[in-house]
């Protein structure tokens, strides 16, 4: 096995879409995360992003039966953290609208505040999503010390 | 998450520990229904979260839904008691702080209850 | 996705064969195992012996160049742990011989007592290995909790 | 893996911070030998273990490859400084016990390091 150029490290999660799963993902990744320079507060904000990309795929992309979820993340050689989190459901129609803050297609019980959160607490998130299809959400941050450093 | 709750004259306090998420937001939605369906006389609600380490925006969510029961049903106060920095930074971010207040003490939680009347 | 019958929830992870992805395996799955009735001294347990495992995988399976290693944890609907650590690397000669107590192929840096804790934390510990084809370990516990009650 | 080092007399202490695996241990297994090698005059090594939550065989493989540099090299003695139950445990099961003791406080480690001369 040979890591693709310019990833020093990989790891990858796969999971049924059950709500007991969102804490496995985001403690696994953040323990993976630990591995570059984060700070224990950027390790909680991933968690936190982890915890909402993860828990819209157990809650928005399938229906009642079960779903797989996956979770690849992947530390660059120059020490940014990525996160992809790809379900094969029923995707968003319009990812825009999806994206705005408090939006959300279940207003009895959400809140819409899970992309929010990820845009608050990541230093990017890409949308890509096609109805039938599924969803891949990807995930970027760097440690502040390594920014402010380098 | 281990759930558990005390009546302090027509406060209700529940103190929850472990982290709130998705799937445990569903046990202390449940917890929290029963025990206000047990008295009619509680009208304010107090969440202890210092043994919380971690919250999400299902988890806000499920505080939200505590504060509608209690500001309709009651026309009582929602108070978190003693959230720590990451959660509160969570909290400040959904907006929940503009109908829920923060205690640092019980007993300062306990106070806040008997002035009542905060209308957001 | 249907979960296999008897099998109430499941994981897997795929990782290279790195000494730094062994925290993260191993605190995957206490996460994973927590979501059964386990005290904190058999999670601890449970941690120790995936760590013995995937370690195992690291340092003996694959040469110099990293291999891939997966880890997959189920827990069955009647309230078992089961975890799988497998690798596609050089296999194990003689099974029998490599499971005992301080018993390992290098004694200037091991203490071979890796299947030793695995042993002594877990109820079962499976081995199937072909030289040149791989290795898979199969471990399995209870929460003693349940082993009384039930 | 945090490492913070102390001399004390002929004594070394060694903190340790953080869970001591495969990993962590190539890191301890390094700062340990460069701390040796800047003095001749340590004979003993104190390993403080209060901050180590997880140890595994590679761990322990590695507190015991120290053993035999500070008994051979120097006929020193090994103390462990107050390890948690968990880590106590794999350190029992392992029979390093038998070569190493365990303190309590750091007082105490260091009254054992003076004493001086436990032969295994
Ligand atoms: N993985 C997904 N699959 C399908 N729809 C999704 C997915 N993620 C998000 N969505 C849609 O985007 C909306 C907004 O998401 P979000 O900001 O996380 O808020 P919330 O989860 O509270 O609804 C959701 O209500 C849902 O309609
Ligand atoms: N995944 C594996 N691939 C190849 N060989 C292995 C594997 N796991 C264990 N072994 C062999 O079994 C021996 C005993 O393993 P173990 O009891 O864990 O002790 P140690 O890792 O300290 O050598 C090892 O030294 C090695 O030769």
């Amino acid at each position: 096995m040979t890591l693709p150029e310019g990833i020093a490290n990989r790891v990858a999660l796969e999971f049924p879409s059950k709500a007991e799963n969102v804490a496995f993902a985001r403690t696994a990744i953040a323990v993976f995360a630990s591995q570059l320079d984060f700070t224990l507060d950027e390790l909680d904000e991933v968690k936190v992003a982890v915890s909402e990309a993860v828990s819209n795929a157990v809650i928005h992309a399938y229906g009642d039966e079960p779903g797989l979820v996956r979770v690849e993340a992947a530390i660059t050689a120059d020490g940014e953290l990525l996160i992809e989190i790809v379900d094969r459901g029923q995707g968003i129609e319009d990812v825009e609208t999806a994206r705005q803050a408090q939006w959300t297609s279940r207003p009895e019980e959400r809140m819409g505040l899970g992309f929010t959160f990820m845009e608050q607490y990541m230093d990017r998130v890409e949308v890509e999503s096609a109805p039938g299809a599924g969803t891949r959400v990807l995930l970027r941050k760097r440690p502040a010390a390594a920014r402010v450093a380098g | 998450m281990h759930l558990e709750a005390r009546r302090m004259g027509d406060s209700l306090i529940v103190r929850l520990k472990g982290e709130l998420d998705l799937h445990s937001a569903e046990a202390f939605r449940a917890f929290v229904r029963e025990q206000l369906a047990a008295s009619d006389r509680i009208r304010n609600l107090i969440l202890d979260l210092r043994a919380v380490p971690f919250i999400d925006s299902s988890g806000v969510g499920a505080i939200l839904g505590r504060y509608k029961e209690i500001r309709e049903g009651r026309a009582g106060r929602l108070i978190a008691l003693g959230p720590r920095v990451p959660v509160r930074r969570v909290l400040a971010m959904s907006g929940l702080l503009r109908v829920m207040d923060i205690a640092e003490t019980q007993q300062e939680a306990l106070a806040m209850a008997k002035e009542g009347k905060r209308v957001p």
